[in-house]
């Protein structure tokens, strides 16, 4: 089953196109990995595929409420404890297994810490089960396993393999090896924006350039 | 949605939240004007409803950029944006949490400021009403401006002059309304008007916060 | 010169601020154009230059 | 020809340097003439030389509360249609509107030392004024805290809506709220006697030349936004190439 | 010491670092106070000088999470602190800063205020007297108050509540000076006092400051 | 000549014991690599090392001003220009070669940029660029190359080598390969804290433990 279909998909920040001429398409139980250099765009893409930015030309197919989005900042409340954390989400999403996240993310002997007491890596870790709460297909990651140890990035890739097994699609951006077996990879330096005027502006920098 | 609530309003009760804070503001304030305007009873009581409703309102201000700045910096916004919930409806909840974590503790403490500030007995009922009607417009609006400016780091002041604006009419109303309270004037009609205001500010700001906050997020 | 009366000074006073402030906003608008176009053009020429 | 045509960058500086000259000397014309023509009329038998100050008031007041309207036309088209220029227009008419409202209100003040005795009084007029320059402050200090201009321009535009809605409403309220001192509208057609004319033709030329010179400013601020656009966007292309 | 000074006056300035939206909250506060008592002169004049020192005490009280609470954030803090800067120097520096750019625009822009107001004329050099020997302690006090609250996720409330009864010997002593002004009486006492609790704050204050920094830190 | 020196440390986050009975030497043209799983305490061990909070127990031994610190958060001000940024912190160090920074992180090209302007591994190189201009022998890095392309980790890399061969040296934590020859490895497991009772306790939740 097609969850993501782009097509001639141009994104920008910053008012510039920073990619241009983009298609790819992802199934159920395909995992994609977007690489490519510093500053290239993969943060850009993500945040587009997530519905938070228009894209500045082409499409992007997929199904309503299909996406579940995971940046740098884990939308994680210090002040809440761990289980309060992801409980909430998972209300939201109006998903389940929150219980079943902690324990796939070794969160439990963690569960009542206030979140802001938790190191770097754990915090991660707590922003990776939320995703297993949100019951969407789609997941996309943005650096998924910074700061994790390398027991945390197997039990990370165990996580997505599960999540592929059971019909769901994964499109992550990382620098780092993330040992899911049989993922796909993309890199995006030939896209790279060539900096042509556009034939329709659609921002301030495309108008007046 | 109810989760959302919950969420904020915990949030705002654990230690470090500032649920109280509003209150405490108030009272800090109403404490501070008989020491800058001295203690003379015939110059206080006539000032006191306004300095009780301006008191009530910057205690809302100083409280606004609880509602959307720190669900930005953590992230909690772009996946709030990219939840099952509709974006108006996150707006007008968040909106409701600030009011009940604040407008409502000050509606609880105004009597006994009232007292502080010399104001006439007879002008109590009409104060809380007043703030009963009009307050949540206050919160409303301040989500407005905090939406309007959540993007920018420390945006707190110029949210400030964006929104006090916005505050005025129903300021004037409210105020309005506990000053011929106090005279024993009838005060139904500006309470209608204030009335009105906040109808028409809890039907429609969501749509223009959402619509404000949407371009923040992008 | 022409006889103020007694509210010369309110009279000279609108006037001079008055003038003061549209002279102050059209010196404004003016450098600040000059200002852009200038750098506007300080810019293409390098651009065509380099 | 559509609306876009001229809200196209290049077809807009064109159009807009053609007609600068012209609309300028008219904006010199009626602003000197209408003032200097208005600071020699003779006194009034009331207000002395004081009538004087009409000539700037009046005309400052009416472009203050013109000048939002515009900017709120403005941010419409810039909503609706997504034409930039228009969007730059709105921005570059702010601090026009920001200072007639200043001349209206400083004229004003000046003016009741004299009349009323006092500089400052909460009249419903007066503070209807201070709480347009109130958003006239915030519109522009939104402008300026936002730098990505495109979403600067929307939330400006936003922020136009609502507070048209609120200005208005701050009207009835200040109505509501206080009798007030100052005089109603005298130059309207009912009440035509109550300005003779020595005074009645100098104003109208001062109304004028203020409108005119609204357009002259706002034609060059606007080309000066156009320009920082122009320049911003090359050097955003270079540093990313 | 100078490149700390020159960075937070830049950052102050530039787009987004809110110098001026003091003036603009001070403003929009004596607008306000107008709106909630009445347009009546006479109810007006006599708080004026109280009211005014309460509007800039809120004006100075609502720029102070900036003084600290970014460079937190952002790790500027933890850098710093290992800079080879003592640290009672960069709090006195970033004090400094704080009232440049809150302090010294509200006593230029007092007299303004006044008039809106109704404050009567002959009170109006004493109020930008006893600004500008009071409004310094401020910036001092409320460099502190913002010391022990910078750890905390939006502390400004609570800020607030902590930093204000510090201010309260600045603000009587302050409108004192400008009410007896305005009524002719000698005004040279309170104007002492004043000038001594600025100085005082200035002395001691950096370091408890950065004590309750270092506290924040580890 | 010894940089470094900590012996029978003790370290603690949040009032309780993460590391204890630690000890190691740091000297001139030495790296050293902190690893470690997710919470054992490397972030705390290095903010103690910083000078930033108290060892629980032990001592540390450096001279005075000699550490660098670089963490998570990069001090960066978004508003301020990349070059500005770089030089508030070369003027505070009282160190200079900011333009030498810029070229060794490869950040000439968006020298006059908003630092905000910056995707998340130029925000990094900017964060690195800075610890050249602090003139201090001793860099304390918590996971410096997160985010980093594989272009820029070794730029990073050869950053750290040429520091010492200058005569400095450089304590890193980190979960994923640096690439920096000749350093170090101390892994932080064998000395997780074991909950006994200090002999004198340092916070309350110690003495009423
Ligand atoms: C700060 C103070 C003041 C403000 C903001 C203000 C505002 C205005 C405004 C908005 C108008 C426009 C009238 C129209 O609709 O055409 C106006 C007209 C006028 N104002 Fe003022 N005013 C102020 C003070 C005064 C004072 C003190 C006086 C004189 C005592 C005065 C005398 C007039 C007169 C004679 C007109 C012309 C009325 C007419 O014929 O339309 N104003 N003012
Ligand atoms: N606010 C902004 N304004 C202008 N340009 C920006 C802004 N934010 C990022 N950019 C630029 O947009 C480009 C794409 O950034 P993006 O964050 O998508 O890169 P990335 O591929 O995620 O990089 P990284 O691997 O470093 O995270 C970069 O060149 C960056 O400098
Ligand atoms: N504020 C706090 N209060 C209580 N405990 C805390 C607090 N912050 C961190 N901790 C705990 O202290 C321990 C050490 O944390 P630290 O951040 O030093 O780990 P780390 O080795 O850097 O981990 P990572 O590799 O995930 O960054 C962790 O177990 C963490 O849960
Ligand atoms: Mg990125
Ligand atoms: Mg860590």
């Amino acid at each position: 089953m097609r969850l993501l279909a782009a097509e001639g998909l141009a994104v920008s920040r910053g008012g510039l196109r920073v990619i241009e001429g983009l298609g790819f398409t992802l199934d159920a139980g395909e995992a994609l990995v977007l690489r490519g250099p510093n500053g290239i765009g993969k943060t850009t893409l993500l945040r587009c595929i997530a519905g938070l930015q228009p894209p500045a030309a082409g499409s992007i197919v997929l199904a309503e409420d299909a996406v579940a989005y995971a940046a740098h900042a884990d939308g994680i409340k210090p002040a809440l404890s761990v289980a309060e954390n992801l409980a909430f989400w998972a209300r939201v999403f109006g998903g389940t297994g929150a219980a079943a996240a902690l324990r796939a993310m070794d969160l439990e002997a963690l569960a009542d810490r206030p979140a802001g007491a938790l190191s770097a890596g754990q915090k991660r870790r707590l922003g990776l089960a939320r995703l297993m709460v949100t019951g969407r297909p789609l997941w996309v990651l943005d650096e998924p396993t910074v700061s994790l140890d390398a027991a945390s990035t197997l039990r990370f890739a165990e996580v997505v393999r599960a999540h592929l097994d059971g019909g769901g699609a994964a499109l992550m951006a990382t620098h780092i090896e993330l040992g899911i077996a049989g993922a796909r990879a993309l890199d995006l330096t030939p896209y790279r924006a060539s900096g042509a005027a556009p034939a329709r502006p659609h921002s301030f920098n495309e108008a007046f350039a | 949605m109810l989760a959302l609530l919950i969420r904020d309003l915990r949030l705002a009760v654990r230690a470090g939240g500032g649920f109280g804070l509003g209150v405490a503001f108030f009272l800090i304030l109403s404490a501070l004007v008989p020491f800058g305007v001295g203690p003379d009873r015939a110059a206080l009581a006539p000032v006191a409803p306004g300095i009780l409703w301006v008191g009530a309102l910057l205690a809302c201000l100083l409280s606004l950029d609880r509602i959307f700045a720190l669900d930005h910096e953590d992230g909690s916004l772009d996946l709030l944006a990219t939840a099952p919930l509709p974006l108006e409806g996150a707006v007008a909840v968040k909106a409701l949490a600030h009011w009940i974590t604040t407008g409502l503790p000050l509606i609880l403490a105004a009597p006994l400021f009232g007292v502080l500030l010399q104001l006439p007995p007879a002008a109590m009922p009409w104060l809380i009403v007043s703030l009963l009607v009009g307050t949540p417009a206050l919160s409303m609006l301040g989500a407005f401006g905090a939406a309007l400016t959540v993007g920018l780091r420390r945006g707190g002041l110029l949210m400030s002059l964006l929104v006090l604006p916005l505050y005025i009419p129903t300021l004037i109303f409210g105020a309005e309304v506990t000053r011929r309270g106090a005279e024993g004037l009838g005060a139904a009609t500006p309470l209608v008007f204030l009335a009105g205001i906040t109808l028409g500010a809890l039907a429609l700001i969501p749509f223009a916060a959402s619509a404000a906050l949407r371009v923040n997020l992008r | 010169m022409i006889d103020l009366g007694r509210y010369a000074f309110a009279v000279l006073a609108s006037y001079g601020i008055g003038l003061a402030l549209l002279g102050g906003l059209v010196w404004h608008t003016l450098a600040a154009n000059a200002r852009a176009r200038r750098a506007l053009e300080t810019h293409e020429r390098r651009s065509d230059n380099g | 020809m559509s609306l876009w045509e001229y809200a196209n960058p290049v077809r807009f500086m064109q159009v807009s340097g053609r007609m600068l000259p012209w609309v300028a000397a008219g904006a010199v014309i009626g602003t000197v003439g209408g003032l200097g023509w208005g600071f020699l009329t003779p006194d009034d038998f009331r207000q002395g030389s004081t009538v004087k100050i009409v000539f700037l008031h009046v005309p400052a007041a009416m472009m203050a509360i013109n000048i939002w309207v515009m900017m709120l036309v403005a941010s419409l088209i810039w909503i609706i249609r997504r034409h930039h220029v228009s969007a730059l227009a709105a921005k570059a008419a702010a601090p026009i509107g920001a200072v007639m409202t200043l001349i209206a209100l400083a004229t004003g003040a000046l003016w009741g030392q004299p009349m009323w005795g006092t500089w400052w009084e909460w009249d419903p007029r007066l503070t209807s004024f201070l709480i347009l320059f109130l958003f006239y402050l915030g519109y522009i200090a939104l402008w300026s805290a936002i730098e990505d201009p495109d979403s600067a321009a929307d939330l400006t535009g936003v922020l136009c809506l609502v507070g048209s809605v609120f200005a208005l409403l701050s009207r009835y309220a200040v109505l509501f709220w206080s009798q007030g001192l100052h005089q109603g509208a005298s130059l309207s057609v009912q009440s035509g006697e109550r300005m003779s004319h020595v005074y009645r033709y100098p104003l109208y030329l001062a109304m004028i030349g203020f409108g005119l010179l609204f357009l002259t400013l706002l034609l060059i601020r606007t080309r000066t936004e156009i320009r920082k656009r122009r320049l911003a966007a090359l050097l955003a292309r270079e540093t990313r190439a």
